[in-house]
């Protein structure tokens, strides 16, 4: 056991699945010789050749497509977009193409890939470094989507998806990759080193896709969310004093649907906290999910917390940031009625 | 600053040379010799072979000889059974063409005039290796022995479909007979048949790709895409493209622009690119070897721009009579790529106009039959088809809670 | 005053648009000496010349840009895509530039363009000429999204979307281009021809966007949909005697959510309906606002009923498809508790 | 079916002759002599001037002359502005890679060592035309006398800010400066140039545009978009590819693959396609000037690969010794732009030594007065700044009620 970054967390789940298994490759835009603007994929060439892990041309739509026809020919390629921002010119490979090879062949093809794609705000890196666009994959029958918060979670769910044999789209919040951010931007960064969920085993552990956890076990609401907002939600609970029950969802498709419904049903009040944009965002599917099935417990409306109707502003990060003072407003409300 | 007197600018729009109306009109198609293009070695370098991106390469002459460097890569057998497959085809096309008007299908796609591409092509590759195709490649399937009557039942959205009434008609697929899933969305699958290739590459197999792309739809993203992944990784792969001069009302200007020819676009990514006779069918299976020879031996990728005419509509969908003159087909300079091999046989002495009678009713027979065993099994509208479960399976491999709990509300 | 299908309604707004103003132009793929696939241009390059009207290479996203550009240069293009289902290779052009360019240049630079796009099934399509996406386009912020029902709303919605100084999303329900399709697919067609919104003024007139229309009162429950789903939806009330109140959405983004909300608190239920599949569709949106506008109002909970969270399959169309009996199951339930 | 002897296939990864630890090597890179390359009439077709997309049409020599047939198109006094251009955008660089450092501003990106590009292009175009440029064209702001405060408080996202906060650093936009808003998605803009010049055309106008685009992003789909409509409608922009050899830590050979250059790429659109010494004030000139004219007499545009080298780290969130050796910027073959033009200058007789260490004086005290009022004004978190409010505005031309209620929800 090492305590580790969420990207060493992230490099490792690579490591571990491309010396198990052969077909595994990795490439994308400067993921060979360097290692990734982020460094997820430092050493991978070395240690596995050039063939095994390489640089792309900047054509997301190139590695996608590429990463499919591989896959129909044996391999498992996990590919990076540098950032989710990015993915756009891949958005037709991702949603037409891999997400149904499986099911316009009848399983004649299958497309076992997985793209990862650092998410997510809070580093000032305006309008094309912070986006959260998850909700444009959760509309997409075929694709899987998970989205982890934190370094021991991040290697499990990062060699399911490589495993997986269906595409997978690995959503990385760039704001954790060092430290478990709350959201005081103000405040110094503990590092994933003075976390428990820093902790995470040497070689290969799987956590199975589709399961949320628990992260806070509470009475008073549920608190859904997913990425960096958990720890948002963590820091907003203890601040307000909510006894808030807080649900990771680590999946956001397929989803635990029943986690949440067993939760919402006990706690009789729901709060949904997202980054992206509110206006058919995930929350939104969650909202409905939960009015649907919990419709007869519920104490007070289903509150969303997110980022607003605006492209991420680059000056005014904070006040877009949906932060602890903003979800605890929320959980107060809630719990008033 | 610019000191130039201004003067107003205006917009080029392309246009074809006729429409309805007018008299069909080729007389811009410069048509080469048969024979005349040289026949390199496979390890030419682009830059060195670039003349055979603007000129076409032809083997059939007017008397139907195979003449030129090109010539020869078929035996006697081989040309005979290359005409049963490019009659078979056009037999299977009418057919189905017939059967969407009776409402039996939903949509057909032919290939009418296009035969010897796909038939040609398909010959020239191994067991193992794996086309990425248009809508337009069945000849690929014909030629490679693959069941009519399982066609059919993709087509009829039957019990028998493969793929379970989930595709469009003639959206195929199969992994068995290198034949990749077509998918409706243009272009997508080239640089998928790049990776595919790569994947080989990597798997230090000897198993390579082939691309396939029209005219028009070169103007996608996609055809980018794939043209620089294959460039760079040097991947074993073909990248066809079949230029028929139309894209269903728009034609082939639209996509060329000022460039003289489609194979010219290889060239600026370093790709050795020829221009080939698409209505030749020795010619398409020289060519077609050349590139097959080169990717085999890890030379890299190669493409092919396979010049010929959309004979028939685009689709059931089109009637071409909207925007192309009548007759336009016939007058098409290339001719015929079924009268053009049978010609050649009876030239050699291999062939008569009674075989092909004969063929043409065998061929035709072998369709029908093949009908009646599909309709047996089911037509779009009637008889067993795939159920309502059936389109809830296969979202992925293991069904998730969400897509069974909808099948429950569904009551299937 | 003529009667009119949905299609002519479409080719009258362009060309009144065209004729009062001389920098709308139109183009995309053969749109131009042919017309349209749908024939929705015809005869537009004969009246106002090559370079108003013409085809382009096929090449969404070459579409896209190229309009965007020219909407910067000062004209307004009104761009076809040839169906929704290929829009994706334009995703990008349209949400991170067409979407973005005013607020990220401050106004000194504006992006009026307008893109149709034919949408939906029920015309035996298939994975690729079928879809409904209009969900990806709601969670973009800078965007307007329009989805008619019927032709008078068509003609006077998208004189509205070309004059509208920011993008919109024009999405023409395919099924209703002829006629006012209930979901009865087994029976003969209804021309429009035969129905009052037929009915189509000369020259032009303005349908405001983000306005919805009641097209049926009722106090029994409200029933939110848009598209062709407006007319299954009276169906299904038809067939029910379940007296509710349907609201043509119109505009998905902005939304008339006054309009929402009065009609929710008034009848206490609510059904959600669209041919999308389910998992994130705008219903989400629209359950979500719902639940928490109307909460304490709220007598049964909100149903969805929308696509399966399948690809649109070809054979199994009206297994897919939410026809008039899943509709008015809903709304028998959802009267019920 | 194929009868080869099939050997296994390998995946060719290509990679820079040399990576940190090694020496500098630009041996591989041929570089022309000045005033070889022939200039060619302005409605010459793409195939015969293709040598021009394979060799650098290069001005100055080694001596500091101007020579051939490119030489001539600057007077004295527009090349002493043009080095004082140069020399202010590379004050400008230098303060704003330190404000960063101190926490200023959030981010910045230089344009060290391809100043001459931008610089000298931007004198090129005549009021009212328009540059789609990427990050790294500051020079055409620069050289087109746009305030440097004003881009300052942009990069700081200051109370004048004209941008109000919402873009990242150096993402300028000034439509009077003929300057498209920069997007961070790159090569979007490509398609974009070419419909504002498509329209320009269409509206008759006299105005033009050019796009930009970096080495690395030419493998991007939006490229070959660009491409494709500007060769169709012989639109009149020019197509800039700025080839300064790394994509961030990508050396350019992976863009590139095959072909021997960028401007091969153009050549397959049938655009006339040149190559320029980016480093080469003049020669960059005088080319963009032969572009100008082509656009302005409609003859349609014309792509043009800057050749250059990037000197400084990418942005200020890389640093490069991980991916190249030390010196590798010192080795490049064609010299540093301003140095270049100021050996011109002084065997020219119209400067010295003495002038340009003055110049460069000057320059710098002007960048820092600048600065000094930029920062009255307020820095990324200190001083005035745009408020939470500006968020909210401009997302549309109206504020739709839901965005209304968000920003009172806000409490702004
Ligand atoms: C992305 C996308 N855009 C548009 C279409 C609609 N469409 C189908 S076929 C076609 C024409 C294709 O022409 P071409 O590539 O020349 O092939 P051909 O039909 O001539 O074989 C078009 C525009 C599509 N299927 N996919
Ligand atoms: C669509 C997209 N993909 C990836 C990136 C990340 N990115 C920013 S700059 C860059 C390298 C661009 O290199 P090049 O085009 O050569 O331009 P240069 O930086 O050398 O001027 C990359 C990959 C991006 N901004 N947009
Ligand atoms: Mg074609
Ligand atoms: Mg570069």
């Amino acid at each position: 056991m090492a305590r580790m970054t969420m990207i060493e967390a992230v490099r490792d789940a690579m490591d571990v699945s491309m010396g198990q298994d052969p077909s595994v490759v990795v490439f994308g835009e400067d993921v060979g010789y360097f290692g990734g603007v982020f460094r997820a994929t430092q050493g991978l060439q070395e240690k596995y050749g050039r063939d095994r892990c390489f640089d792309a041309p900047i054509s997301e739509s190139g590695i996608v497509g590429a990463a499919i026809g591989m896959a129909a020919n044996g391999l498992r390629p996990c590919v990076e977009i540098q950032f989710a921002d990015y993915m756009y010119p891949a958005y037709d490979q991702i949603t037409q193409e891999a997400a149904r090879i499986r099911y316009r062949s009848n399983g004649d093809f299958t497309c076992p890939i997985t793209i990862r794609m650092p998410t997510g705000g809070g580093i000032f890196g305006g309008q094309t470094h912070s986006q959260s666009p998850e909700a444009l994959f959760t509309h997409v029958s075929g694709l899987k989507v998970v989205i982890p918060s934190n370094p021991y979670d991040a290697k499990g769910l990062l060699i399911s998806a490589i495993e997986d044999p269906d595409p997978v789209i690995f959503m990385e919040p760039k704001r954790l990759y060092n430290g478990p951010f709350d959201g005081h931007h103000d405040r110094p960064v503990t590092p994933w080193s003075k976390h428990d969920a820093g902790e995470v085993p040497a070689g290969r552990y799987a956590i199975p896709l589709g399961k949320a956890a628990k992260v806070r076990e509470g009475s008073g609401l549920t608190l859904l969310t997913y990425g960096t907002m958990v720890h948002v939600a963590l820091a907003a609970a203890a601040e307000t004093g909510v006894d808030a029950e807080i649900l990771d969802l680590r999946t956001l498709l397929p989803l635990d649907l029943d986690a949440i419904v067993e939760s919402v049903n006990k706690t009789g009040r729901c709060v949904i906290l997202h980054e992206a944009t509110l206006t058919s965002g995930f929350g939104g599917e969650l909202a409905a999910l939960v009015a649907q099935h919990c419709f007869y417990r519920l104490e007070a409306p289903i509150r969303r917390v997110a980022g607003w109707d605006t492209p991420y502003p680059h000056a005014q990060e904070w006040a877009y940031f949906p932060g602890p003072a903003r979800v605890g407003q929320a959980m107060l409300e809630t719990m008033e009625g | 600053m610019s000191e130039l007197h201004r003067s107003s600018l205006s917009l080029h729009v392309p246009e074809p040379e006729v429409r309805p109306g007018g008299s069909p009109d080729f007389s811009n198609v410069v048509i080469p010799r048969a024979g005349e293009a040289p026949r390199p070695e496979p390890d030419a370098r682009a830059e060195d072979i670039r003349k055979l991106a603007f000129t076409i390469i032809r083997v059939l002459n007017r008397e139907g000889e195979a003449v030129g460097p090109w010539a020869g890569s078929l035996t006697d057998e081989q040309l005979k059974a290359g005409l049963r497959h490019m009659l078979l085809l056009r037999a299977f096309d009418s057919r189905m063409v017939i059967a969407q008007r009776q409402g039996k299908t939903s949509f057909y796609i032919q290939n009418l005039g296009e035969e010897a591409i796909a038939c040609a092509f398909r010959k020239a590759l191994g067991p193992g290796d794996m086309n990425f195709p248009t809508y337009r490649q069945a000849g690929l399937l014909i030629a490679g022995d693959y069941p009519l009557v399982t066609m059919m039942n993709q087509i009829y959205s039957n019990a028998g479909d493969p793929l379970k009434g989930r595709q469009l008609p003639i959206m195929y697929s199969t992994r068995e007979n290198g034949f990749f899933t077509i998918s409706g969305n243009l272009a997508t699958q080239y640089p998928q048949a790049v990776g595919w290739a790569m994947a080989s590459a990597i798997k230090k197999d000897d198993k390579i790709a082939a691309a396939w792309i029209g005219d028009g739809s070169t103007a996608e993203s996609d055809f980018h895409a794939g043209l620089v992944f294959a460039s760079t990784y040097k991947a074993p792969v073909i990248l066809n493209v079949v230029n028929n001069q139309w894209a269903i009302s728009t034609f082939q200007g639209v996509a060329r622009g000022g460039a003289g020819t489609f194979a010219a676009r290889g060239l600026g990514f370093g790709i050795p690119s020829l221009r080939v006779d698409g209505n030749d069918y020795l010619a398409v299976h020289a060519v077609a070897s050349w590139a097959v020879e080169r990717a085999r031996r890890n030379l890299g990728p190669t493409l092919i721009e396979h010049v010929t005419y959309r004979a028939g509509a685009h689709s059931t969908s089109d009637d071409p009579s909207a925007y192309r003159p009548k007759g336009e087909s016939d007058a098409w300079p290339l001719g015929d790529p079924v009268i053009r091999l049978k010609n050649h046989l009876i030239a050699k002495g291999l062939w008569s106009e009674e075989r092909h009678v004969q063929l043409a009713a065998e061929t035709m027979d072998e369709v029908m039959s093949a009908q009646k065993e599909a309709e047996s099994l089911g037509t779009l509208h009637s008889g067993d088809r795939p159920s309502s479960r059936d389109m809830f399976e296969g979202v992925y491999a293991e069904m998730p809670p969400h897509l069974r709990r909808q099948r429950q509300e569904a009551g299937v």
